[in-house]
């Protein structure tokens, strides 16, 4: 296990240990307070030293998470974490690495970085704040906000389309991609989970209220009432189910996504979910499941393993190493056409 | 069997000093190859010498055009020399194409060695030759030795079976043996480099001899006895010597300040010309531990060299001008989380893409000031070649020891030209200190050194020493963020002063010929050679002028004040439009003269010697 | 028809005319060649007067192409054509804008760019020449690079993991994906034109060789004597078949795509291809398919019709006038809290 | 039923000339709002103000916390004023972290008015303290009016039917009337402004109109009277007015450009703090067909507008100093492609991310020269919020008359500062002129005017005009791709002269005070108007101090070295290390002194006038 950071034999931390101290200055009612708050109660689950953690971020108000955290931290600059996350992976693989960003960071400024980082398969774990909104400067629309909506910026209305952070995800060929939210807490810790445990690049879109600039952007279907009805919690070997009393199904019509009632066909064939299907295609036909046409799902979509960057890369020096010998510097300085003035 | 060319009857043979020569031809006529060639066979032969390709612009323009010409330019001399020659004394020319791009450079009345088959008609016309110059008289002004080098090759290469195309390839060893022979030149390293190369393929190999030593042979019956000219080897410092380019002296620096410094090196670029030479040579070095890292911009690639930095790594960051714009904002950030961090600039012409594979110095005040507010960096710059493999031992040294990001000039003429370099001893160079904190008690990771002002150095993994950076202003000592403003005063004047105190660790400025007088010339870069080949002309012609080459931009070596105040005039040549110039004159107030010149070539000693000239006639002039 | 320039009543112009006459610098045998003959002979059918045509392109081998073309053209900087093709269709809806683009321009370093025009759907043409290699700067590895290449600065092969870039134009919701080849001239005019005839973004990849870096790159699949077994020519409503004889067939099975025979199973379910859908499932299956494996499908992927930016930016506008009415500026200079001093 | 206030009996009132007030509370607590009414309140009175605005760092930090405070400053003089006042001289204090906050920039023995309801110990706790200063004798040193503002409020409120939460909302209003009490303002646009504001909600308009009236009734009541003082109404020029700040002069400027010059307004931009206002107002003008583009990044930003300059529209791309860095390689294609484009530049406090929220001045030389190689751009900086329109103006002229990117450095505190502002007449304002290249006869992409060395701007849809342009080195003339030195060398020379022959269309720079003598205090951007404070401070003491500013950076105006030649000292006070400073010592070779204050905060009049006179003195005693 060279990629992720081994289990020390240090005693057991708490959720405290993981608590710089610092001020939070998120708003009161910020959805990212949920999100520390898991994060903060996960991290002694892995049993991985604080020191041995590091959290980077962009710019925006997801990103002022390192400073909450007991660990390492940067916070850099806009959009490019995920550059800094792969430069400091791939000289450190002993270091367990994630990567905290926006919307607006990770998709807007960010998009290429994010791209480029999952498909090296660098074992970082990404873990993007989506609340549809750039909160930090004070609620112009996202590349996630829907076409229509109306912010600071976009007075009459987004004109443009909104990027689905799982479909640009799986266009990288990410070997781990999921979903969760906020007002879950359980859910959004035990993905977390995964993420941490999954080897080779994470990606993790978190849906959060900005209850500031975009309130209540997911409430239609995440509010506790209806959640049942109309989210699908998706979990590997169990069919596509969902509804209060798991009523609902996801079959498959013409090869496009589509609902059916169990009550009334109850040997329709449902979808089974397979997190580790090598082919993202159904991975894809569930990024795009949204409200209110579909349930929206949640959960881990892929996880596959797939050979490690960094891993690949120390391997080529080892073996390069073994069959050309370690490094002779005074040899190379020499070259192979030197001559002596005497 | 052909009979050695050393063991011909000689006819008699002039000696000179120094002589430059420029082979040129299509990009596939291997021009590349026997320049290289030509000066393996001369550094082993004990000149000094200097060298510079030029390649096309294009990857492979159509054969025979004007923009596919590939040339290379040796200069060689019995005595110590700086450039690799102003105008060549000769040039070969292997297609019409090389001789329309390069005669304006030839050196009036010097020598045109001329492919004269491939003047055909076609080729004359993708010149842009209306009449034959080799027939009508354009080139009379010129030696000429017009020789059949395509048939002597392929007459000589056929014999070994190769085919028709082989046999016609083989047609720049066939050139390089008749140059061997006007440079009386030994041939011997080139024989076992062709033996070498071609190992695998003997008949190739035995066709490029026989090729070579056609071209020779040409030379000994052509009866070119006046052109038979011999440069005696130089005098060099005793040593082991290689010949090195400043690409791969940089790359080899960065790698060696590795082995110094005992750090893992990490090298991440975005590849753009001319800097990618250095990438794919630490590509190759993985052997060495060397980690490379192609990212998909150069704003990646200085993230990822940040990254990496914070990690412990010695980190390197490799571009070009219009890269080193994108890699601004995270420049800015290294100066504000203070890490140390390495920028490799191969300068090159602009502005914007410009002239991709021609040389600048252009980004002087960029690699000052090219970022927002107030960003401070160290800037250096090798002087030559082999002095790019010391700079970046250096660059690295100051960036560890002072926790800051290091720009390092390089350009386009330095990285490709090559000279004569001893062989450093690995042994003989300091080890470069690494600080690294680890006791917890007391630890605030932006307290600083009292003498260097660096804050500490923590790397991830270090137990009990958990804390954050960013790149919002931090409160001094403890780097919490701080929206203070006296604490922000404060940090801008620490960040500034700590840059300042790198003075205290390089050498001073050091002036070369009279220590104070009328003239100094003060330049910074690559050009040095030309600088000094120039005042060494002047001197000799009982002008009085010195020379102080700066390798510290910013900060300045400590006595350059007090130098400057040792001179009436200051002379300041560029290959840009005066950023030193402008840096001089603001912060010592002397009205220094800027010598100018951006054409996308480097200065000729010249150039240079006739402004020192013109300049010093003024003076006295003056007076 | 704002989006797309009108045809002219001018006279018919021919493939010469697109000709600027500056002298091609592409090294002999460069498949860059066939895809400027192809443009240049497709030019002319579209009716669109020269002078409302204009070709942006960004820095490498690909992307000198505008200045072979006799229309106006824009030789940016690496990576960002599609930002300039943006602001300029944005602002001049009359205008035919293309973009011409390299794996390394396109994806690389302009990954973010390309995946942004594309999501607001700007009826822009963007082609990519891929050619699997950084053709300019003398033959580093690209992003679409295959894993394991070895070039000048991978000399132990490439540890990338390379992009589709299919994937990455549906990821981005685009309407129209298509994909050619530098060896079938009329293929790749007719894709050629299909794109400039489509409303909205349109993208297209077009395997291009690079015969001094990276010859033979698509060899195995595109020679003519076995293009037939390896690729799949999609034409829409038709049953996705190749081979010889059209003897091969594309079905699902577990919602992957397999190869059947069919002269042995006649009766299998083919997949007909419809470039129509609005789910792109089956364009990512497709855009996946590889070599050896599978066959490597070229031909339009998707061609949807949604609402184009620069529409709905002039739709805006124009709404504006007509509920508030045409701007005064005096008023708004003077804004609602003036006063007078006297 | 609340009785008028203006109905009551007055007591006797002192007068002023100048009065500062500072409105400070949680960001919940409506300061903005309630400085934003005093400020209409204050305009229609008739005095000359200038207001500031200081926005917490933090969207919405914790209620009763340090970093959630926000701050509203107004200054208002029967005299002309340039600034919103250096210390105030009156701090409205809604809770402990407001006081704890702005305490120290009170004038000693100034007056307090604090919100006492607010000083429980949960909130005293909040803010750090540790005792309640009310009653802990710390802030003897002050007048202090401590008024149950809350209290006040709310039974007010309550009166109307609004709940509990709603009524305390009401709270600012009540602060507020007690300060037009103080100051004896009228109330009458406020109630207006209620009644609009609240039309759908009359219980709300209600509840703030007792609010109101309740606070103004305390100060009726509270024996307030030595605080009593009332400032007449200036003597400003007349004219019809506005109150404007920075950015939305700067959004106005380029509308009325678009106007000026027929172009249609593409404006492209990435969200930034403080530079997004302008995309927010520009957003809201569909109806004047303006096209905002809210692109993925600055680079994206810079490319759209420089394709939509390619096609004709008036284009400009706003950001701040980290935009700016990543803006730099495509402004390089601007300028290598010599299209017409405005860089908007609201600078603040860096490096990196640094202080978001601050002002600074610190990219100047990044306009300058944060480009590779050489890449000379029209740099131009408004004085005024009110300037910000005109110089705007002045931005698109310059680049459209001669193909030039034009660099605008706005900056935070300009962007934010408002000020009373004659609406211009339309009519009045000169055309832009527009040049079009149609005529396909001797059609040169790169042949030049030759007054203004600009080339000719021929659009896409243009028949004949057909041509390509980008970033390679182009032939003079023809604008084909050329490697020619001697080309690269008259290119940049060109591109060099064409930026100098600017200067041939702006004003003289201006000295006001005395034309010649010891001190000259010369400025640039946002310094204006405490340099103009300042000055007049001195020159009331009998100083002789003159002051020049300069709207121009690149070129500047051509009398300026003749300017500073008269002049035996000069100073330059900049909100950075010294920009300015270094390119006129550079340029003129004159010592130039720089006065430098890097907090993040704007000049104090008093700093400056300080600087005066302490160089003044140090003149003298030289003599
Ligand atoms: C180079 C640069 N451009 C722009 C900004 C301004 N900026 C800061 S955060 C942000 C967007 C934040 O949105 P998101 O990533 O969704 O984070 P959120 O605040 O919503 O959590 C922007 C545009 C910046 N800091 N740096
Ligand atoms: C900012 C910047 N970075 C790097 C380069 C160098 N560069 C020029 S073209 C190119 C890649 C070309 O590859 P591709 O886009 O695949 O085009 P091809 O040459 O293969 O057609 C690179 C890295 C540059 N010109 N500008
Ligand atoms: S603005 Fe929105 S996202 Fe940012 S801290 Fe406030 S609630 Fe959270
Ligand atoms: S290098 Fe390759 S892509 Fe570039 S012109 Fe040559 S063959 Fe074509
Ligand atoms: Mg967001
Ligand atoms: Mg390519």
């Amino acid at each position: 296990m060279t990629a992720k950071t081994e289990a020390s034999a240090a005693p057991m931390l708490t959720k405290k240990d993981f608590a710089s101290g610092a001020e939070t200055r998120w708003c009161p009612g910020c959805g990212d307070y949920a999100i520390l708050a898991q994060t903060q109660k996960m991290m002694p689950k892995l049993g991985v030293p604080r020191e041995k953690i590091v959290f980077i971020s962009g710019i925006g108000c997801a990103s002022r998470f390192p400073y909450y955290m007991n660990t390492y931290g940067f916070h850099s600059i806009h959009g490019r974490a995920p550059t800094l996350a792969s430069g400091l992976k791939v000289t450190r693989p002993d270091l367990q690495v994630w990567v905290i960003t926006g919307d607006g960071d990770g998709l807007s400024i960010g998009g290429n970085h994010l791209l480029h980082a999952l498909r090296r398969n660098i074992d970082i774990n990404i873990v993007l704040f989506n609340n549809r909104i750039y909160g930090l400067t004070k609620g112009q629309y996202s590349p996630t906000s829907e076409q229509g909506k109306k912010t600071k910026s976009s007075p009459m209305g987004s004109i443009d389309r909104p990027i689905n952070p799982i479909s640009v995800a799986l266009a990288a060929e990410a070997t781990f991609v999921a979903r969760s939210l906020d007002t879950d807490p359980p859910h959004l810790m035990e993905i977390l989970e995964r993420a941490a445990h999954h080897r080779g690049g994470a990606f993790v879109e978190v849906y959060q209220n900005c209850n500031i600039f975009n309130d209540g952007a997911y409430r239609d279907f995440t509010d506790k009432a209806v959640r049942r009805q109309r989210m699908l919690y998706l979990e590997h070997g169990k069919p596509m189910r969902f509804g209060d009393n798991d009523e609902l199904g996801i079959r498959l019509n013409q090869l496009e996504p589509e609902i059916v009632r169990l009550d009334e066909e109850p040997t329709a064939e449902i979808l089974t979910h397979d997190q580790h299907r090598a082919d993202p295609g159904i991975a894809h036909l569930l990024a795009r499941m949204s409200y209110p046409e579909m349930p929206v799902p949640v959960g881990v979509m892929r996880d596959i393993e797939e050979p490690i960057y960094e891993e690949l890369l120390d391997g080529q020096i080892d073996q390069a190493v073994a069959t050309q010998g370690p490094g002779d510097l005074p040899a190379l300085l020499r070259g192979d056409a030197s001559w002596r003035v005497t | 069997m052909v009979e050695s060319p050393a063991a011909g009857v000689r006819p008699a043979i002039r000696e000179r000093e120094r002589v430059t020569v420029r082979f040129a031809g299509d990009s596939g006529d291997g021009m590349q190859l026997a320049g290289n060639r030509f000066t393996d066979e001369t550094a082993l032969y004990g000149n000094d010498f200097s060298t510079l390709p030029d390649f096309p612009a294009e990857i492979r323009a159509p054969a025979g055009s004007l923009a596919g010409v590939s040339a290379f330019q040796i200069s060689f001399s019995k005595r110590q020399i700086y450039t690799p020659g102003d105008a060549p004394d000769a040039l070969v020319a292997m297609n019409p194409a090389a001789l329309k791009v390069n005669l304006r450079d030839l050196t009036p009345g010097g020598l045109l060695i001329v492919n004269e088959d491939a003047f055909t008609s076609g080729n004359l016309k993708k010149a842009g030759y209306t009449s034959n110059p080799l027939t009508d008289g354009s080139l009379s002004a010129y030696r000429k030795i017009t020789a059949p080098l395509t048939t002597l090759a392929v007459n000589a290469a056929s014999e070994t079976g190769v085919n028709a195309q082989q046999a016609e390839r083989t047609k720049n060893f066939c050139a390089l043996g008749l140059v061997y022979w006007l440079y009386d030149r030994p041939m011997e390293t080139t024989l076992g480099w062709i033996a070498e190369k071609f190992k695998s393929n003997p008949a190739i190999a035995d066709a490029n001899v026989r090729s070579l030593r056609a071209g020779y042979d040409y030379g000994e019956t052509a009866e070119l006895a006046d052109e038979h000219v011999r440069v005696a080897p130089a005098a060099l410092p005793p040593g082991e010597y290689r010949h090195i380019t400043g690409n791969e002296a940089t790359g080899l620096g960065l790698l060696t300040a590795a082995h110094l410094s005992g750090l893992p090196l990490f090298y991440a670029s975005y590849p753009i010309t001319p800097a990618s030479d250095v990438l794919e040579q630490l590509a190759g070095y993985r052997r060495f531990r060397v980690r490379t890292f192609q990212a998909e911009d150069e704003i990646a690639a200085a993230g990822a060299a940040l990254g990496a930095s914070f990690g412990g790594a010695l980190s390197v960051t490799g571009t070009s001008g219009p890269g080193l714009a994108l890699k601004a904002e995270t420049v800015g950030l290294a100066v504000s989380t203070e890490l140390p961090m390495v920028i490799l600039d191969v300068q090159r012409a602009g502005p914007s893409t410009g002239m991709p594979t021609k040389t600048e110095q252009g980004d002087l005040l960029q690699a000052l000031f090219g970022r927002n507010s107030e960003s401070p960096v160290c800037v250096i710059a090798p002087a030559t070649a082999g002095d790019c493999f010391y700079m970046a031992i250096e660059a690295v040294r100051i960036a560890q020891q002072y926790m800051t990001p290091v720009i390092f000039l390089s350009d386009t003429y330095l990285g490709n030209t090559s000279e004569p370099w001893i062989v450093p001893d690995l042994e003989a160079l300091p080890r470069i200190e690494v600080q690294r904190r680890t006791d917890p008690e007391g630890f605030q990771p932006f307290s600083r050194d009292p003498e260097t002002l660096a804050r500490p150095y923590a790397l991830p993994g270090t137990p009990g020493l958990e804390h954050r950076v960013g790149g919002l202003e931090k409160a001094d000592g403890s780097g919490e963020i701080s929206y203070d403003p006296e604490n922000h005063q404060r940090m801008v004047d620490l960040r500034a002063e700590k840059i300042e105190r790198i003075a205290r660790t390089i050498p001073d400025v050091e002036v070369d010929g009279p220590q104070a007088g009328d003239l100094l010339v003060l330049s910074w870069g690559s050009t040095h050679g030309a600088i000094r080949s120039a005042a060494e002309q002047a001197q000799a012609e009982g002008v009085p002028v010195s020379t102080a080459h700066l390798r510290y931009l910013n900060p300045f070596p400590t006595n350059l004040g007090e130098v400057l105040g040792r001179f009436q005039h200051v002379l300041i040549p560029e290959n840009n439009s005066g950023h030193l110039l402008l840096l001089i004159r603001a912060r010592y107030l002397i009205d220094a003269q800027g010598l100018n010149k951006v054409t996308g070539k480097p200065f000729t000693a010249v150039e240079i010697a006739e402004a020192i000239m013109k300049l010093s006639e003024k003076i006295s002039d003056d007076r």
